[in-house]
């Protein structure tokens, strides 16, 4: 007798509420805490309903004290908890980067094996809504730089449903970012939801003569350029890094060796943004199998501006990928 | 053995009541200022469902007498400092509504060439000092600006504003701290309209008496009546006369409500129907107008006649905004520098 | 008009008279507690200036009563999060002076492995969390470890240690708030030695009136004569009572002085000679050993043998350290992540 | 009649100081503020004695605030002042990212060119000095990530001496990291000391056989290890960054060009630290130039470990910087 396995069409946000939801079935130590997850149901109407559901013990509104509630966080994950924190927005976390950096991502470390710190924290990433220099960033490549943390960049349904439930069983902090733009973002997904595993890249599209190294938001931007280069027969392959820290540098050099051109796309901006990383560790492991220099297209270097056309302007755009991939699959010395 | 105690100043009257009309024109100028703010921001929230406008969308309507009761008692060198919630603030403070809705519109002939939208409100000349969205943000911003007057021997004042949420981020506390320790000209204006976004004062404050932790810091802190236009004139005039003077910054929590959502994607589902509509009867529009009336202060027909200049000024920015140009995109990266940069 | 008004709790007394003598065998720990800290630190001031101690080291002589008074309120089960002056902490919650010793000298037999130093002291065992550097970095931690222990229906409290300098850090306001509106069990324990480096209170707090301010928050809060230690565990015993209750939040103000520069860097050019040599009159150690004395309680020579004692514990721990070996530099890489972790 | 130009010996400390001594008298609106700059004298000894010379007001201690007194600084600026706010060392400047990012760098772009910000912090930064995990960052890369402001790293007396003048000249905001260990270094300094241009980054060295690149605290360590390079025969240059925003991507270009290998040396954590964009840029600009791939010398990725030992293997070595240029020199496909 075979199971059917219940297949729906969901989104991104139904993904994550539901990968929420059973967390907090499973295990009592985890709650949600952070700015407006309760009455308001989550800026991005993720936590919707579970206050009703859970409690306001366990779907904690926040005051707008960010350094306070991720310390606080930290603080609980210690005392045998299993916080989701979510901090709203990528663009506030800044103010709670001392106590990621400081406490979450060094107390382990620091106290030689005795303090772990299981903490999981989401946030809203990127740009492309209009919403301007202040509530546009993707730091993501920043918190990359951090030892002692993981950091997750769910871009597809099926890892925003599996990444979370693996990330709260990491005895160390996780950090979650979600791309504003893929909360609307529709699929089919299995019912059954196995988890994810949370340490290779995703081979997204394979192919031969070029590989595109993206992540998160700019994920389907990429396989649109892929899609577009496939019908002037280049055929790309697209491989999507769920994790960025730590990063999959196997399965990057692996199709790089294959395809021997590489473009990495992330919305950061270009100067030290994670594509320098991808770029760096590309030229350390397989330089001399390249045929050409590794592209990088990013985010223009400048605060995101409100103008819509200003704001594409400033965003990597299909159009930007498919030239970059041109350029680089056309390179000589 | 002392029980030692803080004390804040006196709240404000309920109501209005107290405070005597001023004259007729100068009431006549505050319904006419209020109104403005008003009928603005319904047209915005339609232009918003045209999509006109986009990004986030804040409505200070139900709000308008505190900004325009606080810009009354300010002079033209004082300097703004407010939020993303700043549209009545950039009106009353003498930003023009063609300059702002064109922003909103996103064209280079906005107050800031289109790229900050409702949230980013510039305006260096009428040293209005944006537009903030980082919760908190501008507060220690308001801080230097009067330290810088202050060091150079001018006695012009800063107003900062900012809302009841903003009272929980650290920054705030750092901001008061600094401005009272080093008596610097600062309005601390707190917009206290009982809600962070969905979250209620009384779930992010444990203490809700928003004036009384101010006046912890050794500041004069005043509550103060919001939805009363002549309360908010009154207590931003004392209040501003005894920052000139030196006597270092003074807070005043002004008690008010939004009559919207927090923003154009907030479903609103944190209040109740008749919290809302309670407040609504103590709308700082009609509060005044009836009581104009009643005084004799508006005749017949005023009020539609000002609702008719009024209509033809929001008319008028439409018009500008829709006429608008954009900015060019080769201009992208123009002014990440200063244009006069030394290298 | 109601002036609203903020009350902090009594103001401790300014001397130990008050205070009954306890029991003389508590009295005499109390008395060796202190009596090691100061033995111990003042060790640590030869071992710094034969570089077998390096980095940062901060000094809690003058302070002890602090810590030592702190600690008798708690239980084992109990947590502490304190700051990088937490030498004193850690030997009155019941680190061994080996361990900490060890460490400071390096090695892998202290009690971080000597990857923290003097300011990272760590005993997951006791519940003592460090050891934190980055001033007010560890009050949020202390209200998030009261949290873990309420939501688990446990009944114990968590002592937070910070100086009058973390104050002013906007993470110290946030914290107070979620831990006030929250009411979860932590004894705020703010150690105010009236300077933050160079820097005396009256000019980095504009309200030097600690305890006030904390009671801004709609917490308990109380001023305590930090040089006498029995004053200080009558406070706290009464402190962590109410916590332990369920009553929310405690705030101590610690009233105390250090007798040494705030690190081995500092000059100490900012405070006059006078004004150390009038603190140290009030010696903690010395006035309840003069009291005892008075009293009764300390008998001829009880003084040199706890002294005795304590010498040979400080030995021992040097000893310890000094044969102590080192981390093998194969293992920098370990925990950075926990070695059961999940991939 | 020829001026006798005085020169004498003196530290990177003094250099410092006299720097900011210059600019207090030269311009009435420059002061100074930050924790401990007065009455202590500085954490690490730069403005001792400028208490007594300028006055309270000039020489400002401040409150631990550190988002407060930076916001405050950008006010300042902003109001017609020229502040030089000294965050005590990078470590606590996290505490007032949120202000550097969203205000310093953002108002000017964000206004459409209304409001500037000719604001300088100052800041201590990196490790070598056994304090440990929160006391040893080296973050310099992630402010050079920041669009709007500029970022210089004096590695010399020289640079120390002359580099704030033209950053106070500057209309927009300038930060300059100044490595702990650099503070004692002494060297001849001329007494009349010219300012400086703060966009060229410098030949400190000049070899045929590989690039070594790098700033700051860095810098001694790597004119070390060219030293030991030069007695096996292997000529190095050694490139001074001097600017971390903008880079001056050129003159690193042309000595690769020169040189085709080149060793990136920083005291970041490895993955994602500016030695990554050094990497990618040379990538990007003369791939066929080059005969091996580059290499980077960097942190290991571990919060920074007290005892001294572990220190000195978690830091970059002049041992590992030879290596790293031993084994490009020596890569052959
Ligand atoms: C630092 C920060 N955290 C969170 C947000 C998201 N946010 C925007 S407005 C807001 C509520 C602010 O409430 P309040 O200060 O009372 O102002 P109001 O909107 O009521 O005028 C929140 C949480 C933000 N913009 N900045
Ligand atoms: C966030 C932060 N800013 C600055 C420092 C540097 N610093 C270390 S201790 C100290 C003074 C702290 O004073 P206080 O809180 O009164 O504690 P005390 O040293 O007097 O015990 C300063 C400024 C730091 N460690 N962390
Ligand atoms: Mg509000
Ligand atoms: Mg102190």
């Amino acid at each position: 007798m075979t199971e059917a396995v219940e297949t729906r069409t969901t989104t991104y946000r139904e993904a994550m509420r539901e990968a929420i939801r059973e967390a907090l079935q499973r295990d009592e130590r985890v709650f949600l805490m952070g700015e407006d997850v309760g009455r308001y149901g989550g800026t991005f109407g993720v936590s919707r309903g579970l206050l009703e559901e859970f409690g306001e013990e366990r779907i904690r509104d926040t005051p707008l004290s960010e350094g306070g509630f991720v310390g606080a966080g930290i603080g609980a994950a210690i005392g045998g908890m299993r916080p989701i924190v979510e901090v709203m927005t990528v663009n506030f976390s800044l103010l709670a980067l001392d106590q990621i950096m400081n406490n979450a991502a060094t107390l382990l470390h620091m106290s030689g094996g005795q303090i772990n710190v299981p903490l999981v924290i989401r946030m809203t990433t990127g740009g492309g809504r209009q919403l301007a220099a202040q509530h546009s960033h993707s730091l993501e490549g920043w918190y990359a730089h951090i030892p002692g943390i993981r950091v997750l960049a769910p871009a597809t349904l099926e890892d925003a449903r599996g990444m979370l439930g693996p990330a709260l069983e990491d005895p160390d902090p996780v950090i979650i970012f979600e791309h504003g733009s893929l909360y609307n973002m529709e699929s089919e997904l299995d019912g059954d939801a196995p988890p994810v595993d949370l340490t290779s890249a995703g081979v997204r599209r394979e192919g031969d003569d070029i590989t595109l190294v993206t992540y998160g938001g700019t994920l389907p931007t990429t396989l649109a350029a892929a899609d577009e280069l496939a019908g002037s027969g280049i055929a790309a392959e697209v491989i999507d890094l769920r994790s960025l820290r730590p990063l999959d540098t196997e399965t990057i050099l692996a199709s790089v060796r294959k395809t021997r051109r590489a473009v990495v796309i992330d919305e950061g901006w270009r100067t030290g943004s994670i594509s320098a990383e991808i770029s760096a560790r590309i030229v350390e492991g397989a330089f001399f199998e390249l045929d050409a220099p590794i592209a990088r297209v990013c985010s223009a270097e400048v605060p995101m501006p409100y103008a819509k056309h200003m704001e594409d302007a400033a965003l990597p755009q299909v159009a930007d990928v498919v030239a970059a991939a041109r350029e680089v699959v056309g390179s000589r010395p | 053995m002392t029980a030692p105690t803080v004390e804040a100043g006196d709240r404000g009257a309920a109501s209005g009541a107290h405070h005597p009309l001023p004259a007729r024109d100068h009431a006549l100028n505050l319904l006419r200022e209020m109104l403005r703010i008003r009928r603005f921001e319904e047209r915005c929230v339609e232009l918003y469902s045209a999509e006109k406008i986009r990004g986030f969308l804040h409505l200070y309507i139900g709000e308008e007498a505190v900004g325009v009761g606080v810009m009354q008692a300010l002079e033209p060198e004082d300097a703004v400092v407010a939020t993303y919630r700043e549209h009545g603030q950039a009106l009353a403070r003498g930003m023009s509504a063609r300059s702002i809705m064109a922003e909103m519109f996103g064209r280079v002939e906005g107050c800031s060439r289109g790229r900050g939208g409702s949230m980013h409100l510039f305006d260096a000349e009428l040293r209005f000092y944006g537009g903030n969205a980082i919760v908190g943000g501008g507060i220690p911003l308001a801080v230097g600006l009067a330290l810088a007057d202050r060091m150079q021997g001018r006695s012009q004042v800063t107003a900062c504003f900012f809302g009841d949420g903003a009272v929980a981020e650290g920054v705030f506390h750092e901001s008061m701290n600094l401005a009272a320790l080093w008596k610097v000209p600062v309005l601390f204006c707190c917009e206290n309209n009982l809600y962070a976004m969905g979250t209620a004062l009384h779930r992010h404050q444990a203490q809700t008496d928003l004036a009384l932790k101010a006046a912890s810091y050794g500041m004069a802190a005043y509550a103060v009546d919001g939805m009363d236009v002549l309360a908010v004139e009154e207590a931003s005039r004392a209040a501003v006369l005894a920052v000139r003077e030196g006597h270092g910054p003074v807070f005043l929590e002004l008690q008010t409500y939004r009559f919207r959502a927090h923003s154009m994607y907030d479903p609103d589902l944190y209040r109740t129907r008749e919290e809302i509509d309670q407040w609504k009867e103590r709308d700082p529009i009609s509060m005044l107008a009836i009581r104009m009336e009643a005084e004799g202060a508006l005749e017949a027909g005023q009020m539609e006649q000002l609702e008719e200049e009024v209509t033809a000024e929001v008319d008028d920015a439409i018009a500008f905004a829709e006429a608008g140009t954009l900015e060019p995109v080769e201009e992208l990266t123009r002014f990440v520098h200063s244009e006069e940069a030394a290298s």
